[in-house]
């Protein structure tokens, strides 16, 4: 009797509870277990690239003949194995862990607010997500294998792909419906639930970038829904909506279908994810400037420019998606619209990353992990961005459209750009979560090998497309130019599965610093957000008494005060 | 198998287009590469003069910068003129500059795509193309040819492609089944072939050699190997192989 | 286009299977297999036009094992004598409720020359096909089978066979085999319950031989023109012959 | 562990002037106009997009436009009871407001039913989703779009439903304990309910008329 009843309080307060803080942390070990397995799909890929038509080592002889001939990969395996990836790393690890995990846990502490405006909202959508999440893996063990045209799914590859297509499509549409109705619950609560005297212009950057990135999923993602929703009919009901007329399938002329347009699937996929890169991105833009700011000890530079830039780069993201379909046969009044708006996007950019790195003049530096994840970012997203540039003009592109620069580009993007963030937001809030801090030797090491290796992965894809080798190859080798360049795949491979042993010292300092017994300070990084004015971790309800706000975010090195911060929430003598 | 001619930059250009292109990236890529030394040597510099250490403390007011200011104008003025001189006209000369004028002599072929093979459709000695449809398609006439059609009888339809140097090519796209993407490097070449549309691009060739064609868009399993023999000739040598073609069709027989 | 995920939900949903095989038959005798159908499949019409497949564009390692000479598509072709090659002839009906002993090995269907070899044949219900390489290049085997599960598998060069059973009848049309890579590869294969089948050869005949006596539906399938059938009744020790003549006018 | 207070769920908050609630709502609803702003914008892409003479307008096409015009006469009422429901609960009367929610509900059954009446014979003259135009050489998805776009909005008409069931008969508990969060709650499923027949009005004519 009394066990049963112990069970369902655990189920309460660990699987089906409605705290932000549990929510939070559910999302993030589930994305990190996502992160962790799209990372292992990419390490054989990887093995196909270096060593083409080789066993796979160890596992190759696990896997079933569909799969793997003789160990060695087949090329259906490797397109799944891309698309979901793709899939993964963006929907399933990315998404949730900036915005399920770090918005979850830190949005209603740094706003002070004692949970989300809908707690059972919240923890629906933490359920939407782990059913798209089991839906999209259970596709692996189909007959005809996991959805293999891509994670963009272009029509009409995609619909007459195998079955592993229609659970792709389910699994999205319960992913964007989770992110809808966490979008729907950041906006309200954000806007809602900030602690008195907490202005908009005191929100930390953080609060805005993910505010900004809640808009984005809330009107970007119902496109795609549609989208999703036009391919399962042509899927299951035989429509096509993006299947044209006189297809020929294994040879023979298609007499049922017709009418529709493939274009039209990459306008409504592309609406959507153009502002998906910056879902991507802005979090780990906002985690960055917390975490510089903090350690910088001064006020960020230019907060407000910062943010009207955030919201500027919101909204032109809506305005630039046909960038990607350059190479569509679009005619050149459409190209140099997109030419210019694409352009345009990308002064916004540019200024806050300026406006960060010009916070750190005149500052007293510390280098703690997270710091050196947040300094890391600034150069990685900087040659992500700068690399965009070419690919962003029509001419450039049409050398480059489609081969690993692309590849590289939003890697740098998102792998040493918004993974360094997440990391530096990991080992900065950790005290936060668990009450102890993460063992610094280990952070350090983890920062090392992973910033050369990240580097040894993406650095040698810039260098293969820009001699010409397209993505999404099988084997490279197959072409003149791809075995010219062998060299680079293979040291990107032996860099990926370098990084991935990298993340061993943090594995070890994630788990084994939560059994600490030493606990760590209250404030420990002596920060000046709301999150740290209550006790750690933060009890249920968060704030013993509702918090009040007397200041703007990053008081740091006030002259003339006590100490070298001046939190939020402390009124300061005049 | 390691050909001397790719390395680690841009592969080389025998296209009349080209140059602008290479033009552009090369000069893109110095833009990027001084920005970014100028933006690391700060963040490095900035690093070390201000590092946390006894006795320091961080200023508090804002600095007052204006040189950032210049920054942000100079990179929004260099992307302006890339846009404006180069990018715009560019393109513009690439897309809709289509060679049509009889004395331009262009030469057009018909290029279908296929899971997972090109297929190169030349007019033949009649100097016309036959009747083609997706009603035609078969395994047996892979370029959709009406096989009752007269005009469509001497067309060589080849799996590698073959084009004279210093003759504008215009090529229409169709693909038969899904996207495909007709990419060829060394002409700076990349254009979706999407089924239901016909595509028209042209492009001219400034040197001969021997290349590839290749798929750029994934189009399933046999993408990797989606690929053709590309010969750029000398007219001389292009009129052989056209009648070596002529030849292997057996219209004699 | 996704049927196979309603199979796949209504073999989850069908836990126990239903009990099959009920359509084995009494052990088939040697003795009452005494009659004969032969016959040959004329060719009346205008010559149809066909033209060369050009391997050396696409993949040279095809064209070498042709020393260059062009070939021309399996669909059509003609003998000297007026007669038309690859047509399957079946017996559509007629002799139900026997279990024939199965033959020996596997049915061959070789990828030589990037052309399949045969392009047409037939081979029995619960017999496997093996699907052979002998090229210097990779192949991707395609079975667009109706009736049975269809398959697609990649096969590199010097890759093992690949041996794919086929557990269901599958004779009209036989299933279509294509190589993925190499888009002019085609062959059919058609699975039939018993062994009455032939495909025409360089002399246009085919030969059904040790046939119990009785009445028969003799379908010719060619994968250009349409179905032929033809009903015929044959006695004891009996050989009638059966003439098709393509195409049907 | 004691319950927390989640601040706004009743009383409108002062930069906004709506609760929480109804911030959300609106919120969804925003996302919801994307969603059929996307559907009607690939409608008019296709279209536009079609060979002459390849795109039936909805009577050619067999629509039934009575039959239309009735269902949106139904929708429109139904939108109305709404409202009442909500105006009776304001001012104190929960027999009135069971009355209209019952005649909401009933009015968004009988929108379903006979939406399903037009759907079968559609299905009994053997037009589906994938049928194409049969009047032109080129097939047009005109049938794929009403279907699909019809059968989005009844799904969305069906979940209104079942919500506003569930207000009517387990959610009226609230009404004696907090009138005013109930009230607020109808309020919401009413601006959804108001959305749905919005987006009707917008479907009737683009389908049925055009």
């Amino acid at each position: 009797m009394s066990e049963s009843h112990a069970k369902l309080g655990f189920l309460r307060s660990y699987v089906f509870s409605t705290d932000h803080k549990v929510i939070g942390i559910q999302y993030g070990i589930t994305a990190l277990l996502f992160l962790f397995f799209g990372l292992c799909l990419m390490m054989m890929m990887r093995w196909q690239l270096a060593y083409p038509g080789e066993a796979i080592p160890i596992i190759g002889g696990l896997l079933g003949e569909t799969l793997v001939d003789d160990g060695a990969m087949l090329p259906s395996f490797y397109n799944s194995l891309g698309a979901m990836h793709g899939t993964i790393m963006v929907f399933m690890g990315i998404v949730p862990l900036a915005v399920g995990a770090f918005g979850n846990y830190i949005v209603p502490l740094q706003i002070g607010a004692p949970d989300m405006a809908f707690p059972r909202l919240n923890m629906a959508s933490y359920q939407a997500f782990v059913i798209g999440g089991l839906v999209m893996l259970s596709s692996f063990f189909l007959p005809g294998g996991a959805a293999s045209s891509g994670w963009t799914s272009y029509a009409p590859l995609s619909v007459t792909a195998t079955t592993g297509q229609t659970f792709w499509l389910i699994g999205m549409i319960f992913l964007i419906a989770s992110s809808l109705l966490g979008a729907i619950n950041f906006i309200v609560t954000i806007i809602h639930l900030r602690a008195e005297g907490l202005t908009f212009f005191r929100l930390p950057f953080f609060i805005w970038s993910q505010l900004v990135t809640a808009f984005l999923l809330l009107l970007a993602f119902p496109p795609l829904q549609v989208a999703a929703i036009f391919q399962l009919m042509d899927r299951l009901a035989d429509t096509s909506f993006f299947m044209p007329t006189g297809l020929v399938s294994g040879g023979d002329p298609v007499a049922a279908v017709g009418g529709g347009s493939p274009l039209l699937w990459q306008h409504l996929f592309w609406f959507l994810a153009h502002p998906e890169v910056y879902v991507l991105i802005l979090p780990g833009m906002g985690i960055v400037a917390e975490v510089i700011a903090n350690n910088s000890r001064k006020p960020l530079w230019g907060y407000r420019p910062m943010v009207y830039s955030l919201l500027f780069l919101g909204f032109m993201s809506f305005c630039v998606w046909a960038h990607h379909m350059y190479m569509t046969g679009m005619g050149t009044t459409m190209s140099t619209f997109f030419q210019i708006t694409t352009m345009i996007i990308s002064i916004p950019s540019v200024i806050i990353l300026t406006c960060l790195v010009i916070s750190l003049w005149g500052a007293s530096i510390r280098f703690p992990v997270p710091m050196l994840f947040a300094l890391a970012f600034l150069p990685m997203f900087g040659i992500g961005g700068l690399t965009g540039l070419p690919l962003g003009l029509a001419a450039p592109d049409a050398h480059f459209h489609d081969t690993y620069y692309v590849i590289g580009h939003f890697h740098y993007v998102v792998a040493p750009g918004t993974i360094f963030a997440m990391f530096a937001g990991i080992y900065h809030w950790y005290p936060k979560v668990t009450g102890r801090q993460m063992n610094v030797p280990l952070g350090k090491l983890h920062f090392w090998l992973s910033f050369v290796f990240m580097n040894g992965i993406f650095m040698p894809m810039m260098f293969e497309g820009m001699a010409g080798v397209s993505r999404r190859l099988f084997d490279p080798t197959v072409y003149e130019i791809g075995a010219a360049v062998h060299g680079l795949t293979t040291m990107s491979s032996w860099s990926a599965w370098l990084l991935a042993l990298s993340q061993i010292p943090f594995i070890i300092n994630f788990f084994m610093s939560m059994r600490k017994k030493e606990r760590a300070e209250e404030n420990p990084w002596q920060a000046t957000t709301l999150e740290w004015a209550t006790s750690t971790p933060p009890p249920h309800g968060n704030f013993v008494e509702p918090p009040v706000v007397y200041s703007g975010p990053y008081e740091y090195s006030v002259p003339g005060a006590s100490s070298d911060f001046s939190p939020q929430f402390i009124k300061q003598e005049s | 198998m390691n050909d001397p001619q790719y390395g680690w930059w841009l592969p080389p250009d025998v296209s009349v287009h080209g140059a602008d292109i290479d033009f552009m990236i090369n000069a893109i890529h110095w833009f990027m590469l001084a920005l970014f030394i100028f933006w690391g040597g700060f963040i490095v510099y900035c690093l070390i003069r201000f590092r946390a250490r006894p006795g320091h403390v961080a200023i508090y007011r804002d600095i007052e910068a204006k040189w950032n200011r210049w920054l942000e104008i100079g990179v929004a003025v260099a992307e302006t003129v890339v846009l404006v001189v180069f990018a715009m006209p560019v393109w513009a000369k690439i897309k809709d500059d289509l060679p049509l004028a009889p004395e331009q002599d262009a030469m057009v072929v018909r290029v279908v795509a296929e899971q997972f093979k090109w297929l190169f459709h030349y007019p033949g000695r009649d100097g016309t193309f036959g009747k083609t449809g997706p009603e035609f398609y078969a395994d047996d006439n892979p370029a959709g040819l009406d096989f009752d059609d007269e005009a469509g009888w001497d067309d060589i339809t080849v799996r590698g492609f073959h084009f004279p140097v210093d003759r504008p090519v215009i090529a229409r796209l169709t693909a038969k089944d899904v996207i495909h993407s007709f990419k060829i490097p060394v002409m700076r070449i990349t254009q979706d072939v999407v089924p239901g549309m016909e595509i028209t691009i042209w492009f001219q060739a400034k040197e001969t050699g021997r290349f590839q064609v290749g798929c750029a868009q994934l189009c399933g399993l046999g993408h990797y190997e989606m690929k053709a023999n590309l010969v750029i000739e000398s007219k001389e040598d292009f009129q052989k192989w056209l009648d070596e073609e002529h030849e292997a069709l057996g219209l004699d027989e | 286009m996704d049927k196979r995920l309603f199979l796949v939900l209504a073999s989850l949903a069908l836990v126990f299977p239903l009990s099959s095989g009920a359509d084995d038959g009494k052990p088939w005798d040697p003795a009452v297999g005494t009659a004969t159908i032969t016959g040959s499949v004329k060719f009346t019409g205008k010559k149809p036009r066909s033209r060369p497949i050009d391997m050396a564009g696409a993949d040279e390692k095809c064209a070498e094992a042709h020393g260059g000479k062009r070939l021309k598509p399996d669909t059509v072709i003609l003998n000297d004598n007026g007669t038309l090659r690859n047509v399957f002839v079946w017996v559509k009906s007629g002799v139900e409720g026997w279990s024939f002993p199965m033959p020996e090995g596997d049915a061959m269907l070789d990828q030589k020359g990037c052309m399949y070899s045969p392009h047409v044949q037939g081979m029995r219900k619960g017999q496997s096909l093996s699907i052979k390489t002998s090229d210097p290049t990779a192949h991707n085997v395609h079975g667009y089978a109706k009736v049975n599960r269809p398959f697609n598998r990649s096969q590199p060069a010097g890759a093992a066979n690949v041996t794919i059973k086929m557990k269901r009848d599958e004779a009209s049309p036989p299933m279509k085999v294509k190589c993925d890579i190499h888009p002019w590869m085609n062959a059919y294969v058609a699975v039939v319950e018993h062994p009455y089948f032939s495909v025409t050869g360089d002399d246009g005949s085919f030969k059904l031989e040790n046939l119990p006596p009785g009445t028969y539906t003799i379908e010719a399938w060619h994968e250009k023109y349409e179905v032929m059938e033809q009903t015929v009744t044959i006695g004891d020790k009996e050989t009638k012959t059966v003439e098709f003549a393509y195409p049907k006018s | 562990m004691s319950e927390i207070v989640i601040p706004y769920r009743t009383e409108p908050h002062p930069l906004t002037g709506v609760t929480s609630g109804k911030l959300g709502i609106w919120l969804f609803l925003a996302s919801e106009v994307m969603l059929f702003g996307a559907l009607f914008s690939s409608y008019v892409l296709l279209r536009v997009g079609a060979a002459e003479g390849t795109w039936p307008t909805g009577v050619e096409a067999g629509l039934n436009v009575p039959i239309g015009t009735f269902n949106t006469l139904v929708l429109i009422t139904s939108s109305i009871t709404m409202v009442m429901s909500w105006a009776s609960l304001k001012m104190g009367n929960p027999g009135a407001f069971k009355r209209y929610m019952g005649a909401t509900i009933a009015l968004g059954m009988l929108f379903l039913v006979v939406k399903g009446f037009e759907y079968s014979g559609k299905f009994h003259h053997g037009i589906f989703p994938a049928t194409g135009w049969p009047g032109a050489s080129d097939p047009s998805t005109f049938y794929g779009f009403y279907f699909t776009i019809t059968g989005l909005h009844a799904l969305h008409v069906f979940l209104g439903i079942l919500v506003n069931i569930w207000l009517l008969v387990w959610g009226l508990a609230l009404y004696k304990t907090e009138p005013e969060r109930f009230a607020g709650r109808i309020e919401i499923s009413g601006l959804y309910w108001h959305f749905v027949d919005l987006v009707w009005i917008f479907l009737f004519p683009l389908l049925y008329l055009l």
